[in-house]
């Protein structure tokens, strides 16, 4: 078991990567053993994703040199600097990696039976698990280049999954606009990280925090960084491409698109908070940041409101939710160089804009998946065309409400439990930011009242006199998330202070993050 | 409208790389102290003669795992984009 | 400013990234904005390994290399790994502009906009 | 499908092709070059036959499904190289010291020795396989496609 | 007390809204048994009575999505008129705004740097 979780951190990057290769083998022999390689290959690394995250919350950051004589040797014998490719797993990077274990195999198995009718199911499996390795790999990378290549890994993959039904048109006008969107951001990531070698020397994330000097093209390198990350991300004004993508792609890769975008903001908080966190000018980005979360609240809920495209509905609803956690964790950013209001509100805010992230991974993907469900029964996406369904589909609207309260933030359920975090420690920073969001928590509730009545209430229609309810696999898939959604709502204390505040504290502890892998405290 | 502030944004940023590449270290006079590790402990460490493979294959070996997984990941994707969208009898 | 001769590969690497965003920007045609993304790619490429040339240096193989320093060879390995990367990106968006021309019979990107508002 | 002329050339020239393709593979770790550079080398040979027979004539003796258990296989054995040294660390290179491809060449410039380099020529020959594979499988399905023809599932 | 999520702020427990809940729904089901006890299933009694005049069909009934909210967007008409004209769907404005907000960040920084 030691040695598991020693090896835990490649092991789970590696997996999806194996099983992926032997998934296009055995495809072609039995598409029942295939199903199982997939669900038995991700349920194995969401075992070691828990096992590798209680271990890095009670023992502190977990280092892993690839190729090295032993994984903790970080610096080869004789010399100052690292030279191989090193993992380094903290907070943060468990936190991330537990959202993207656990919907990730929802999403596996929702499509066990969502894309059940389609050809191409043996490539569509292994693309989905080499996005799973894209993923696990931004998150637990400790080298700029290696950041790069498996954002490329996770971009491609998705594209192409984006694209996945070939026989509507505007599945391929998402896919080429996502991964046009994916290789200039790439390229932009690819010359910042050119531009800190070329200075410093190094790959390493921790070896350049600790050189960096913060001189303009240190400054040129962090607005290109930053920038990119944020338009993965969907922060508006960068978000125009996001519902086009999402909308047209299947519901179980719409579902992890939101994590891979979620990995992205992981990256942009390690560009800010450890890359660049000894030398930020953090008053200036964080308000940069702060404001472009507030614009991508309103903006997005105000779209999503007057949407008729079911799929696009729930996309502007990401949007303005990822506004959230722009918001909480940029007010921790803008006040990071002053100790008494980070420990005042600052430490709180972040605490809520993480929070607000395990929230959002759990009920967004369950809205996708009901969404999905919405067009496998009726075969479209419009809500115009909806309606009665609830008489039909029980179990598809007992879960649609279960997300509608907890992304509104009704209580009891989890959404509000995050949100409040936010508003009182962001109201202490500036009242405005609390204002706007809970202008748009109410137009968001009201937002989803109107989906609810235009897809669901109402009288049976004929035209859906033949529509049953959708097929277990993707029942219990939604019902995962649901499941965590409870388990959020009843516990937010424990889960708190078990891996959110640990998240919290990696991020602002650059320190730590440094002195693992050079073994000097700057 | 487009045009002119297409125009001047990009003019500001091809400004900003050509300040930020001229800032850079001369040309042919790189920071090295990695790079002159590698060249000079490749040959006994891993025995290649060839620096580069050295470095592609042992020091970085997993960006060229994850270099070789796109290229896979690539064809792959370009095959199921390709796919026929006749259903057979024993589809996989 | 008096080393501004040497960068110039650097400046050259710049503009021509810069030139390939004027592309991007500005050229409806599907094709043209993929060779747009073609030439970045390429331009990041020359950048990386120009940030790796010593003056005076070798090819960092030791297979009956002449004596004198050696160029860096990490640069190399990251432009090898940005070349693979870059063709697999570009095969997949010519894929997908097939499926969009077969689907709307144009390459124009402002015929392309289904998906809006 | 091209006049007789190319056709013959062709089916010369790909054999140089691919016997320079393979030394590139093969002496990776000495000279310049390796497995990405040597498949691109055989996949270009590839298209040169795609150009000449074309796509139907072609897809007769190499198929999408043979192209795809390549391109895994190389893949796995790449993969299968990298967990070997896990016994050490993952991409340990486990090789170095051992009579297969483990001499340790003299520092310093010289002649290259073939037996060296440790897992370095088995992985150059692992991307090769892929590399050749891929290319292949993605202009021929191209090509398929652009020429109306029904792809295999 | 294991439920309750308390910052230096924020106070939350989702046991007094379980509670809540939990209450109104009791309420909610005390009001409902006050309903007619002599109503029952598949008579006319089920049968919509809209005045005497014949029911429309379900098609009808259902108030579509497209209608509802319509004097929110009335009201803001304007403001969605400016919103959405960012939103044209071509991707090359997609970019333009990529390089615009990446001009415009750079700009902030260097001046914020040049400043202090």
């Amino acid at each position: 078991m030691a040695a598991l979780i020693t090896h835990s951190p490649i092991l789970i990057i590696a997996i999806p990567l194996v099983a992926a290769f032997l998934t296009s083998l055995i495809g072609m022999a039995s598409s029942r053993a295939r199903n199982t390689l997939v669900i038995a290959s991700l349920v194995f690394v969401a075992f070691l994703v828990f096992a590798l995250a209680r271990d890095v919350v009670i023992n502190g950051i977990r280092v892993y040199t690839l190729g090295a004589v032993s994984p903790e040797q970080t610096i080869p014998t004789g010399f100052m600097v690292p030279v191989r490719i090193i993992l380094e797993v903290d907070g943060m990077s468990a936190f991330f990696s537990i959202i993207w274990a656990i919907v990730s195999l929802a999403a596996a198995i929702y499509s066990l039976s969502h894309i059940a009718s389609e050809t191409g199911q043996t490539r569509f499996y292994t693309l989905l698990l080499l996005m799973v390795a894209g993923g696990f790999g931004m998150m637990f990378t400790g080298d700029l280049f290696n950041l790069f290549v498996f954002l490329e890994i996770a971009s491609i993959s998705g594209g192409a999954l984006i694209a996945f039904r070939t026989k509507f048109a505007d599945t391929q006008e998402g896919g080429f606009k996502y991964i046009v969107v994916s290789a200039i951001a790439g390229l932009m990531v690819l010359f910042a990280t050119g531009i800190l070698y070329a200075q410093y020397d190094s790959l390493n994330i921790a070896t350049l925090a600790q050189v960096i000097q913060y001189t303009t093209l240190d400054k040129i390198a962090l607005a290109l960084l930053l920038v990119a990350f944020a338009m993965k991300t969907g922060m508006v004004p960068l978000h125009l491409w996001f519902p086009d993508a999402y909308s047209v792609a299947p519901a179980s890769i719409t579902g992890m698109l939101v994590i891979t975008s979620h990995a992205c903001m992981y990256a942009a908080f390690r560009v800010c908070f450890t890359l660049y966190g000894r030398v930020i000018d953090s008053p200036v980005v964080g308000w940069i940041i702060i404001v472009l979360g507030l614009l991508t609240m309103f903006v997005g809920v105000t779209m999503a409101v007057f949407q008729k495209d079911v799929m696009r509905f729930m996309s502007y609803h990401a949007i303005s939710q990822l506004g959230y956690m722009w918001v909480g964790v940029g007010v921790g950013l803008a006040v990071l160089g002053n100790s008494a209001l980070l420990a005042t509100y600052g430490r709180d805010a972040m605490t809520g804009g993480i929070f607000h992230i395990l929230n959002h991974a759990m009920y967004k993907p369950l809205l996708f998946f009901t969404g999905g469900a919405l067009f496998h029964c009726t075969g479209t996406r419009d809500l115009t065309k909806m309606g009665g369904l609830a008489h039909k589909m029980k179990w598809t609207t007992i879960l649609y409400i279960i997300g509608t309260l907890s992304i509104s933030g009704i209580p009891p359920l989890n959404g509000f439990s995050s949100k409040i975090l936010i508003y009182e420690s962001a109201y202490q920073f500036h009242p405005i930011l609390t204002v706007t969001g809970i202008i748009v928590s109410i137009l968001t509730l009201a937002s989803f009242t109107k989906a609810f009545h235009s897809a669901f209430m109402g009288a049976e229609l004929p035209e859906y006199e033949m529509v049953k309810e959708v097929p277990k696999s993707m029942i219990i898939g939604m019902a995962i998330l649901a499941a965590g959604i409870v388990f959020i709502t009843l516990f937010p204390g424990q889960i708190v202070d078990w891996i959110l505040h640990p998240a919290a504290d990696a991020l602002v502890n650059h320190g730590a993050y440094i002195s693992s892998v050079t073994g000097v405290i700057p | 409208m487009r045009q002119v502030a297409g125009l001047i944004l990009w003019l500001v940023l091809v400004a900003f790389l050509v300040w930020g590449v001229l800032l850079i270290h001369p040309f042919g006079y790189p920071p090295s102290a990695m790079d002159d590790y590698i060249i000079e402990n490749a040959q006994e460490q891993t025995g290649n003669n060839n620096v580069v493979a050295a470095v592609v294959f042992d020091y970085r070996g997993f960006d060229t795992l994850g270099e070789a997984t796109i290229l896979f990941t690539a064809v792959t994707g370009v095959l199921l984009l390709l796919r026929t969208l006749k259903r057979k009898e024993n589809d996989l | 400013m008096e080393y501004i001769p040497l960068n110039f590969p650097f400046l050259a690497a710049a503009l021509l990234a810069g030139v390939s965003f004027y592309i991007i920007i500005f050229k409806r045609n599907l094709i043209k904005l993929i060779m747009g993304i073609a030439m970045m790619s390429s331009g990041v490429n020359l950048f990386l390994v120009a940030l790796g040339y010593r003056a005076g240096g070798n090819v960092p193989i030791y297979t009956d290399v002449p004596e004198g320093p050696m160029v860096l060879p990490v640069p190399q390995a990251l432009t090898l790994t940005s070349i693979v990367i870059n063709v697999a990106v570009l095969a997949l968006m010519l894929t997908i502009v097939i499926h969009i021309y077969r689907h709307t019979g144009s390459l124009d990107s402002e015929k392309s906009r289904r998906l809006k508002g | 499908m091209l006049s007789k002329i190319v056709r013959t050339v062709a089916n010369q020239l790909i054999v140089f092709i691919l016997v320079f393709g393979l030394y590139v593979i093969a002496h990776g770790h000495l000279t310049p070059g390796g497995g990405f550079q040597g498949g691109a080398v055989i996949a270009s040979g590839v298209v040169m036959l795609l150009v000449a027979f074309g796509s139907k004539e072609l897809r007769k003796s190499l198929r999408e499904r043979v192209l795809t258990i390549m391109e895994s296989t190389g893949a796995l054995i790449f993969a299968a190289l990298a967990f070997a040294g896990l016994g050490t660390v993952f991409f340990y290179n486990f090789l170095v010291g051992t009579p297969v491809f483990g001499r340790i060449p003299p520092t310093g410039p010289g002649p290259g020795d073939f037996w060296t380099g440790g897992f370095v020529p088995l992985m150059n020959f692992a991307v090769g396989l892929k590399v050749v594979a891929g290319l292949s499988a993605a202009v021929l399905a191209l090509a398929l496609f652009a020429s109306g023809e029904e792809m295999e599932e | 007390m294991t439920f309750i999520l308390e910052s230096g702020y924020a106070f939350w427990n989702p046991l007094i809204w379980i509670i809540v809940f939990v209450v109104v729904m009791i309420i909610v089901y005390f009001f409902r048994r006050q309903g007619q006890k002599k109503y029952k299933k598949d008579t006319e009694q089920v049968r919509i009575f809209l005045c005497g005049e014949e029911v429309p069909e379900a098609g009808e009934r259902h108030i579509r999505v497209g209608n509802i909210y319509w004097g929110f967007f009335e009201t803001l008409k304007d403001y969605y008129n400016q919103i959405l004209r960012p939103h044209t769907g071509i991707i090359n404005d997609y970019i333009l705004w990529f390089v615009a907000v990446t001009a415009v960040s750079a700009i902030i920084l260097v001046i914020a740097g040049l400043l202090r």
